[in-house]
C-alpha cells in the first residue's frame, strides 16, 4: 500500500528515494534530542571524542562497504582487530621500530584477507560461513600467539600519538580516516576499479563476460578490507596502550550494522560511503548520547536494533517505490 | 465488438495504468473453445499485462472479465487457477530442485487420506501426462537438468494436470528448435481438440500463420485488430503491429571477403564438444545452428573463456588466446553477446551509460579515472544510432523493454574495438521492430570488416544473416554449407545427426 | 514411514540421497579418529552424553532449515532462548506447575515468531537484518527485565530438571528423545506434505510459486513460527539444564546452529538441503566440541581446528556439487 | 567428485591429527600414587583464555603436582550450555573430584544436582550456586572494600580529602557489582562524603572500559578516583582519562584481581596507578586441590572457604609478587600469611 502512495511522485516521495537524506535527517534529530538533554553534547571535546571513537569504526566500515558491495562479507574483522593489536605491540616491543610493527600488523591484515578471498574464490565456501570459522580461527590463534595483554615496553611516543596524538586540534585517528575515507570516496565513484566492485556485485557473470576478472576482484576487495581492520586495530592499541587478546568482540557487527544502516544492501551491487559514514556515526552517536544523558547503558543495544530495522524499512519502502515505476 | 457466443473467456473493457504509463486502455479480447487465438503486438504494446491479469498477479483498473459467460473477478493467481485459467510464462516457471512430478503437481499434490502426498499416484500421473504430450523422460527427473524445450513441456503437462479449459502461453517457442516447435504445434493441436481454449502470445508472424485461427493485434496498449487468420497476411499484421509498414528483408551490403580473423582448432570441452573446428573471416557473419542440446551456447562460453576447455585451440589474428581468461579474450577484441540478457549479460540495477561501458572502461578513463564527459558523449553517440528508448543516459537499464535492453548489450560491445563477436541468439523475445534493426546493425557490422559468428535457432534469421552456415549435432558439427549451397531440409538433416555435409560432398 | 516409496531400491540408498553421503564421510571420519585417540571418547556413557548435547542446537536447527528452505534465514535464536525463559521459570516459580511455565514460554516463542514474520513478510524487510535487530533488541530486553540477575528456578519440579537432564534406561537423554521425534516428524512433513514441499518451492523461487498460487508470504510467515516455537523447545531444555533463566544463555547460540546446517549442506540462499543433512552437520559439530574435550585440548585450538573443519566440509560439499 | 572429497578428508585428517597431537603435547601429566588423595580432578573453567583463570591454572598445577594428582581442565568458554556438557563429560571420564568454575552462578544449579546424583564430589570455584557443599573463593565485597580504604588514605594524604568516583563495573555478573559497592563502603569509612560519578558497563574489556569511559569524561571530568572491577576496566578508564589530556597528578587508581601483569607494569610505571585490590588467582588454584583432597577423604568443610585478598600499594606489592620478564611468580609465605574473613561482609 505504502508503494502507491509514494509512487506518487510528491516531493516528500522524492525525498525518501534519496536514503542518505534520511539518515543524515535521523543523525540530525537524534544529536538535536540528545543535545537538548544535556549540554554536553555539542562541546568541541564531544564531537571530537565522537569522531575519534568512530574513526576505527569508519576506517573499517569502507572496507566492509566494497566487500558488501562484491556482494560478499566479512564477519572476521572483530578477532583480526585483536590479532592485530597483540602482533603490533609485541613486534614494536623486540624491534623497538613502530614502522616495523605497523608493517607486521598490516601484513598480518593483508594475509588473513588472502586467506578470506582465496576460501571464498577458489574453495566457493559462503563468505558468511568462511568468514565465521575464519573469526574462531583468529581469536584462537591470538591466544595461542600470547595468552597475556602484551604490555607497551617501548615507551614509544610516536605510537602513542598515532591513536591519542593531535595535529592541530584535530585527533590524528580522525585524520588517519578521513584520508583514506576521501580516497577511497574517489576510488568508488571515479574510477574504474571502483565501477567494476558495482558491476561484479551486481551480476557477476555479466561482469566475467565484460572481461572482469572477478575472483581477483575479490580477493582484492577481501585483503582491503582486512588491511583497513588492521588500520583500526592499530588504531585501538595505540589508544589501549597494550595488545589485548580479548579486544574487539562484536565489532564486525557493529561495523556491518552501521554499513546497512548507511543502505549498502546485503544482495551486493549497491551501497555508497556517504551512507556508511552516517550509519556509523548515527550508531556511535546513540551510544555516547546515551551514556552522557545517563540512562541505563542496555539501551544502547536495544536502540541499536531498532534504528536498523527502522532504516532498512525506510530504505525498503524506496525501493519498492521505484521499482513500481517497472512498466511492462 | 461483439463477444462471440461461445466464448470461454471474454475480456470487456479491461484498463490497466503504471505511475507514467497506460499499459491497457480499454482493450477487449475474446477466446472460445477449441481456437488457438494468437495474441500479437510489440514489447509495450500491453500483451503481458493482460496476461498477469488474467493470471492474477496484477489486478485490472477497469472493465469486466466474463468466464463462460459469467463475469468473474481474478485477484489472486489461485483465482485464475481455480477457474481453469493456465499460463505458460516466458521465462519458465518450474521449481529447478525439484523433480518433474512435483513440479507438474505442486499446486495441488495427489493426498493419501488427504494429509500425505500420495507420491505412487503423483509419480504415475505424471507419466500419463508425459505421454499424452509425447515427453520422453521420467518423472523422477530434477528440472534443472531438463532442456529448456523439455522444461516448457512440462509446463503444458501442469497446465494439463488440473483440467485447465484457458492455457495461455507466453512466447513459447522463443527458445525452441524448429522441430521441437513442431513438435509443440502438435501439442497444442490436441489441446484444441480438447476443447481448451489457447491464447497463443507470440512475436513470430509465421506461426501465427500456421498455427492460429484467429489473431488480435494490440499497440501501445491499444486493442488494434482482432480478425480470422484466413483472412489476414502477414504484411498487414506487421503494419498493424508496428503501425507502419517495415523492411522484414534482411539488408546484405557487406560482401568483401578479409583474411582469416577468427580460427578455432579440434575444440573440445569435458561435457559437449567434440573436435570443433571453423575458421571466420573479417567482414563475414557466420551463422551457427543447432537444436536445443547440440552445444552452441558451450561453443560460444568455450571460445570466450568462461568454460574451461579440454584441448584444442582458438586463435585471433594468429595470436592464440589463453585458456578460460575472459580478460584476455575482450582484450583481445573478442565480444559475446549472451543468450540470457538478464541472467548473464546486463548489470540491472546500473544505469544504461554504465551498462554500455563496462568492457570499455580503460578506453575512456586516464590513469584508472573515468572520464565522466567521455562517457556520457560517447555512449549517447550509441543510444542515438541504435535509437535505444531511454528517458536518460542515467536511467536504471532494469527499466528498459527486452529490444531496447539487448541493444544496451550490442552497444556495449561496439563501443569497445572489435575484431570478433559471437552472438547468441541475438534477437530472442525482442519485437519485429527491433528484430530488423538488430539485423541492420550485424551486416553494418559485417561491412566494418568484423568477423561476426551468429548462433541462432531461427531458420530464416540463419538463412537471412549468414554468408556460411555451420550446423552442429551433439556436440560435433554434422554440416557445412555456403550461403548459396544451404537449404533448409540439409541443415535439418544435419541438425538430428540424419546426415552429414561436408564442402567435399558440394 | 512411507514404506510405499521404498519398493526396488534399498531403504539405506533412499535415505542418503548423494548429498549427504559426503557428509556422512565427513562424520564416519571424524568419529573414528576420535574413536581410536581418546579412551574416553567411544563409551557408552560418553555416546549418551553427546546425544544429550547435540539435541539443543538440533532441535533448533531443524526450525532454522525450515526457515533457509523457504529461503529466508533467522539469527535471533540465540537472544529468544534467553528470553523466553523468562516467562518459563518466572511462571514456574509463581505457581509451581510446569505446564503453564511453557504455555507461557511458548506463547513469548510464539510471539517472537509472529514480529519477525511479520516484519519479513509484510514490511519486506530482509530477514538477516530483521532477525540481527531482533537479536540486539530481545538480548538488550532481557538485560533491562532482569536487571542482569539470573531467576534461578525453585518450584521444586523434579520434572523440570529431567526433561533436560534424565536418561531413559540410563542411557538415552530425554532431550534426544525429544530431539529424535521433533527430526522425524518434521522429516515427514517436509518430504510428504504438500506444506513441506510448497516450503522448498517457495525457496526455490518466490516468483514462481507465487505465479503458481503459492501464498509466498503465509509459506515464510509459518516458517520464522516454527523456527521460533521449535528455539522456544530448546530454550525449555536448556533452562532445564542450568536450572535457571539466564541472561547469559544462548549467546553465540545462532552462529553454531547456522554454521551446522550450513555444514550440514543447507543452502543460504534457499531452496536446496535436507533436515537429515542438518542433523549430520550438528552431530559434526557436536562430536569435534566433545571430542576435543575428551582429549583434553586447549579452547584455542578448539576453536582453531573447528574453524577449519568447517571451512574444508563446506569446501568439499561446494566442489562436489560443482563436479555434478 | 569421489576423488575431490577423500583428498579433501584426508587433509583434514591429518591437520586434526598434528594439531590435536601438538595441542595434547603439553598435557602430559605424571600418574600420582593413589593414596589418600583423588587420583584424578577436573576442573571446568568459564574463561580459560583470561589471564586470570591462567594463574588460578598455574596454583591447580603447582598444588597437584606436589600432590601427585592428575589434573583434567576443560574450558566452557563462556558457554554455559557448554559447561553443563563437560561437566558430564569430565564425569563420563570418572574424575574423582569435579572443580566448577560457574559461567554465571544460577547456570551451574543444575551441575549441582548432577554431582549429587552421581555421588561424585563438587567444589565450586568463584562464586555461590545453589545447593552447593562448598565453595572455594574470595570475597568480592570485603576484596573492593579493601581496596576502597587504601584508596581512601591515598586520597586523603594526597588528593585534599575530596572523592569523585568513576567505578567501572560489570553489571553482568553480581561479584562485580559487589566488588564496587564494597569499594565505596570502604573509601567511605575515609572520605564519608564519597561521591560516584559514574558507573558504567565496561564489560571486563579494556576496548569497551574505554570506550563508556570516554563518552563519560566529556558527560562529567570532574573525577579523582577511578576503580575498576577488574584490571582491564581499570586500565581502559585510566587511558580514557590520559587522552582526554586530564591531570593525572590528581588522579588515583585501584584495578581489582591482580588477574595478570598488567597492574604490575601500571605499578611500576608510577603513573595514578596506586591500588591494587589483589586477589591471588594463584591461591584461589591452590586451595581448590586442597579442599578436593578434603573432600574426597570425606572430611567437614566449611561452606566457604574464603582465600585470601589484600590491598597492594606501589610500596608492598613485591612482597607477594616478583616478576622476570613475562613471568610472575607469587611469594607463598606471604601470601599465606595474610588474615583471612571466615565470613564475607556481603554476598
Amino acid at each position: 500500500m505504502f508503494s502507491s502512495e509514494s509512487s506518487k511522485g510528491g516531493l516528500l516521495t522524492k525525498l525518501v528515494l534519496f536514503n542518505e537524506i534520511i539518515l543524515v535527517a535521523v543523525l540530525v534529530v537524534i544529536s538535536a534530542a540528545i543535545s537538548i538533554g544535556t549540554s554536553q553534547f555539542y562541546s568541541t571535546s564531544n564531537i571530537l571524542n565522537i569522531l575519534r571513537d568512530s574513526s576505527m569504526a569508519i576506517i573499517a566500515g569502507i572496507g566492509m562497504t566494497m566487500l558488501l558491495i562484491t556482494g560478499e562479507v566479512d564477519l572476521s574483522i572483530g578477532s583480526l582487530v585483536a590479532f592485530v593489536g597483540v602482533v603490533t605491540m609485541d613486534i614494536i616491543n623486540k624491534t623497538n621500530s613502530v614502522f616495523l610493527g605497523v608493517l607486521a600488523g598490516l601484513g598480518l591484515g593483508a594475509v588473513t584477507g588472502l586467506v578470506n578471498g582465496l576460501v571464498r574464490t577458489k574453495f566457493k565456501v559462503n563468505s558468511l560461513i568462511g568468514t565465521i570459522a575464519m573469526m574462531m580461527i583468529l581469536r584462537g590463534s591470538v591466544y595461542l600467539y600470547k595468552l597475556e595483554a602484551v604490555q607497551n615496553y617501548h615507551q614509544l611516543e610516536t605510537f602513542y600519538s598515532v591513536g591519542n596524538g593531535y595535529l592541530g586540534f584535530m585527533p590524528i585517528p580522525v585524520i588517519i580516516m578521513v584520508v583514506l575515507y576521501v580516497v577511497f570516496l574517489v576510488i568508488l565513484y571515479r574510477t574504474v576499479p571502483g565501477r567494476r566492485l558495482y558491476a561484479t556485485g551486481g551480476n557477476e557473470i555479466a561482469a566475467k563476460i565484460s572481461g572482469i576478472k572477478v575472483d581477483n576482484l575479490k580477493i582484492l576487495t577481501f585483503v582491503a578490507n582486512s588491511v583497513f581492520a588492521a588500520i583500526s586495530g592499530i588504531i585501538l592499541v595505540s589508544r589501549m596502550n597494550s595488545g589485548q587478546p580479548n579486544a574487539g568482540v562484536g565489532f564486525e557487527l557493529m561495523v556491518i550494522s552501521g554499513v546497512i544502516l548507511g543502505g549498502t544492501s546485503l544482495g551486493g551491487g549497491e551501497g555508497t560511503l556517504v551512507g556508511t559514514l552516517v550509519g556509523l556515526l548515527i550508531l556511535r552517536v546513540i551510544n555516547n548520547g546515551i551514556i552522557i544523558l545517563r540512562w541505563n547503558q542496555d539501551l544502547q543495544i536495544v536502540i541499536s536494533g531498532l534504528i536498523i530495522i527502522l532504516a532498512v524499512y525506510i530504505d525498503n519502502k524506496r525501493k519498492v517505490a521505484r521499482s513500481k515505476i517497472i512498466t511492462t | 465488438m461483439a463477444p462471440a457466443k461461445d466464448a470461454v473467456l471474454d475480456v470487456r473493457k479491461i484498463s490497466k495504468a503504471f505511475p507514467g504509463v497506460k499499459a491497457l486502455d480499454a482493450v477487449d479480447l475474446s477466446l472460445r473453445g477449441g481456437e488457438v487465438h494468437a495474441l500479437i503486438g510489440e514489447n509495450g504494446a500491453g500483451k503481458s499485462t493482460l496476461i498477469k491479469i488474467l493470471a492474477g498477479v496484477y489486478f485490472k483498473d477497469e472493465g469486466d472479465i466474463l468466464f463462460n459467460g459469467s463475469p468473474v473477478e481474478i485477484s489472486t493467481p489461485s483465482d485464475s487457477l481455480k477457474l481453469g485459467i493456465k499460463v505458460v510464462f516466458q521465462e519458465l516457471s518450474l521449481i529447478p530442485h525439484m523433480t518433474v512430478g512435483e513440479n507438474v503437481f505442486l499446486e495441488s499434490f495427489p493426498l493419501k487420506n488427504n494429509r500425505t502426498i500420495d507420491w505412487d499416484v503423483l509419480y504415475e500421473k505424471t507419466q500419463d501426462l508425459l505421454d499424452t504430450i509425447g515427453l520422453d523422460i521420467t518423472p523422477k527427473t530434477k528440472v534443472y537438468k531438463l532442456t529448456v524445450s523439455q522444461q516448457q513441456m512440462v509446463e503444458i503437462a501442469r497446465a494439463l494436470s488440473h483440467e485447465a479449459k484457458v492455457i495461455i502461453m507466453d512466447e513459447p517457442t522463443s527458445a525452441l528448435t524448429p522441430n521441437e516447435v513442431d513438435h509443440l504445434f502438435n501439442v497444442i493441436r490436441k489441446l484444441k481438440e480438447r476443447g481448451i481454449g489457447i491464447l497463443y502470445v507470440t512475436h513470430k508472424l509465421e506461426e501465427v500463420m500456421a498455427l492460429c485461427d484467429r489473431v488480435t493485434v494490440f499497440r501501445d496498449g491499444k486493442l488494434i485488430s482482432s480478425r480470422e487468420v484466413s483472412e489476414t497476411s502477414t504484411d498487414n499484421l506487421v503494419t498493424d503491429m508496428v503501425g507502419r509498414s517495415i523492411q522484414t528483408l534482411f539488408p546484405r551490403s557487406h560482401a568483401g571477403k578479409g583474411d582469416v580473423v577468427l580460427d578455432v582448432r579440434s575444440l573440445s570441452t569435458e561435457k559437449k564438444l567434440r573436435e570443433v573446428s571453423f575458421q571466420v573471416r573479417g567482414g563475414e557473419v557466420v551463422g551457427i545452428f543447432g537444436l536445443m542440446g547440440a552445444g552452441r551456447t558451450e561453443l560460444a562460453k568455450a571460445m570466450f573463456g568462461l568454460d574451461a576447455v579440454q584441448s584444442g585451440s582458438i586463435s585471433i589474428e594468429g595470436q592464440e588466446l589463453r585458456q578460460g581468461s575472459t580478460s584476455q579474450s575482450t582484450r583481445m577484441g573478442l565480444g559475446y553477446l549472451t543468450e540470457d540478457r538478464k541472467g548473464e549479460g546486463l548489470v540491472l540495477q546500473m544505469s544504461v551509460a554504465q551498462n554500455i561501458t563496462l568492457p570499455s572502461l580503460e578506453d575512456i578513463s586516464s590513469a584508472g579515472f573515468i572520464k565522466r564527459k567521455e562517457e556520457t558523449t560517447r555512449s549517447q553517440e550509441f543510444v542515438d544510432a541504435f535509437s535505444i528508448k531511454t528517458p536518460s543516459l542515467r536511467q536504471k537499464v532494469m527499466y528498459l523493454s527486452g529490444g531496447n535492453q539487448q541493444k544496451v548489450l550490442l552497444a556495449r560491445w561496439l563501443m569497445k574495438k572489435l575484431k570478433v563477436i559471437i552472438l547468441d541468439e541475438p534477437t530472442r523475445g525482442i519485437d519485429v521492430g527491433a528484430k530488423a534493426e538488430i539485423h541492420r546493425l550485424i551486416d553494418e557490422l559485417a561491412s566494418k570488416g568484423l568477423a561476426i559468428v551468429v548462433m541462432t535457432s531461427e531458420m530464416p534469421e540463419l538463412l537471412g544473416v549468414s554468408d556460411h552456415i555451420i550446423v552442429m549435432c551433439d556436440g560435433r558439427i554434422t554440416g557445412e554449407f555456403s550461403r548459396e549451397s544451404a537449404e533448409m531440409e540439409k541443415i535439418l538433416e544435419a541438425a538430428i545427426g540424419q546426415k552429414e555435409y561436408r564442402y567435399a560432398e558440394q | 514411514m512411507q514404506n510405499s516409496r521404498m519398493k526396488g531400491t534399498s531403504i539405506l540408498k533412499r535415505m542418503f540421497s548423494i548429498s549427504e553421503i559426503g557428509l556422512l564421510i565427513s562424520f564416519l571420519v571424524i568419529f573414528i579418529f576420535f574413536s581410536v585417540t581418546s579412551k574416553y571418547f567411544f563409551t557408552v556413557r560418553n555416546l549418551s552424553n553427546i546425544l544429550g548435547q547435540v539435541s539443543l542446537p538440533l532441535i533448533s536447527a531443524v526450525g532454522l532449515s525450515i526457515v533457509l528452505f523457504s529461503g529466508e534465514v533467522d539469527i535471533s535464536i540465540g537472544s529468544l532462548q534467553a528470553f523466553v525463559s523468562l516467562p518459563l521459570v518466572t511462571i514456574m516459580n509463581a505457581t509451581g506447575s510446569f505446564a503453564l511455565g511453557a504455555v507461557g514460554a511458548f506463547a513469548a516463542g510464539a510471539v517472537i515468531g509472529v514480529i519477525n514474520g511479520f516484519l519479513v513478510t509484510r514490511l519486506k524487510i530482509n530477514s538477516l537484518i530483521t532477525t540481527l535487530g531482533m537479536y540486539y533488541a530481545l538480548r538488550g530486553a532481557v538485560y533491562l527485565i532482569t536487571g542482569k540477575v539470573a531467576i534461578a528456578e525453585h518450584s521444586g519440579k523434579d520434572l523440570f530438571f529431567l526433561i533436560g537432564n534424565g536418561k531413559l534406561f540410563h542411557f538415552l537423554p530425554y532431550p534426544s528423545i525429544l530431539m529424535f521425534v521433533i527430526l522425524l516428524v518434521f522429516m515427514f512433513i517436509m518430504k510428504n506434505t504438500s506444506y513441506g514441499r510448497r516450503t522448498y518451492a517457495v525457496g526455490g523461487s518466490a516468483e514462481v510459486a507465487r505465479a503458481i498460487g503459492i501464498n509466498v508470504e503465509r509459506m515464510k510467515f509459518s516458517a520464522f513460527v516454527i523456527c521460533s516455537l521449535l528455539a522456544t523447545v530448546s530454550a525449555i531444555l536448556l533452562a532445564s539444564r542450568l536450572g535457571s533463566a539466564n541472561h547469559l544463555a544462548g549467546q553465540g547460540f545462532e552462529f553454531q546452529v547456522v554454521a551446522a546446517v550450513v555444514l550440514g549442506g543447507v543452502s543460504l540462499s534457499g531452496g536446496v538441503g535436507t533436515l537429515l543433512g542438518a542433523f549430520i552437520g550438528v552431530l559434526i559439530l557436536g562430536i569435534i566440541q566433545n571430542g576435543l574435550g575428551m582429549l583434553n585440548v586447549s579452547t584455542m585450538f578448539q576453536l582453531v581446528i573447528t574453524g577449519v573443519i568447517i571451512i574444508l566440509s563446506v569446501a568439499i560439499d561446494e566442489l562436489k556439487k560443482r563436479h555434478e | 567428485m569421489k576423488k575431490l572429497i577423500l583428498i579433501s578428508l584426508a587433509i583434514l585428517m591429518i591437520f586434526a591429527l598434528a594439531t590435536v597431537a601438538f595441542a595434547a603435547a603439553g598435557e602430559k601429566e605424571k600418574e600420582g600414587p593413589a593414596g589418600k588423595v583423588p587420583a584424578r580432578v577436573g576442573w571446568v573453567g568459564n574463561y580459560m583464555m583470561h589471564e586470570w583463570y591462567q594463574n588460578v591454572w598455574k596454583g591447580m598445577r603447582q598444588r597437584a603436582e606436589m600432590l601427585g594428582i592428575e589434573l583434567e581442565v576443560l574450558d566452557a568458554n563462556l558457554d554455559m550450555a557448554k559447561q553443563v556438557s563437560f561437566a558430564e563429560d569430565l564425569i563420563a571420564k570418572g574424575v574423582d573430584v569435579l572443580i566448577i568454575t560457574p559461567v554465571q552462578q544460577e547456570g551451574a544449579a543444575a551441575i549441582v544436582k548432577k554431582a549429587k546424583m552421581e555421588g561424585i564430589p563438587l567444589i565450586i570455584e568463584a562464586s555461590a550456586v545453589e545447593g552447593m557443599t562448598t565453595m572455594v573463593a574470595i570475597c568480592d565485597y570485603d576484596c573492593g572494600y579493601k581496596g576502597g580504604v587504601a584508596t581512601g588514605e591515598y586520597v586523603k594524604k594526597n588528593l585534599g580529602g575530596k572523592a569523585r568516583v568513576m567505578a567501572i563495573d560489570l553489571p553482568m555478573l553480581r561479584p562485580c557489582i559487589l566488588r564496587v559497592d564494597g569499594f565505596m563502603d570502604g573509601l567511605r569509612t575515609v572520605i564519608p562524603g564519597a561521591e560516584i560519578v559514574h558507573r558504567l558497563d565496561g564489560q571486563g574489556l579494556k576496548d569497551q572500559a574505554l570506550q563508556v569511559s570516554t563518552d563519560a569524561l566529556t558527560a562529567d571530568s570532574n573525577i579523582n578516583v577511578i576503580y575498576g572491577c577488574n584490571d582491564d576496566s581499570a586500565l581502559g578508564a585510566l587511558q580514557a582519562f590520559k587522552a582526554a589530556g586530564l591531570d593525572e597528578g590528581k588522579l588515583v587508581v585501584c584495578g581489582t584481581g591482580g588477574e595478570g601483569n598488567a597492574f604490575i607494569h601500571a605499578m611500576q610505571e608510577g603513573g595514578p596507578y596506586k591500588v591494587e585490590a589483589a586477589m591471588f588467582p594463584e591461591a584461589v588454584g591452590y586451595e581448590c586441590i586442597n579442599m578436593s583432597v578434603k573432600l574426597f577423604n570425606g572430611e567437614t568443610v566449611p561452606e566457604h572457604y574464603v582465600t585470601p585478598t589484600f590491598a597492594l600499594t606501589t610500596e608492598n606489592w613485591d612482597d607477594y609478587y616478583s616478576l622476570e620478564g613475562d613471568v610472575r611468580s607469587i611469594n607463598w609465605d606471604n601470601v599465606n600469611k595474610i588474615p583471612r574473613e571466615d565470613q564475607c561482609g556481603k554476598y
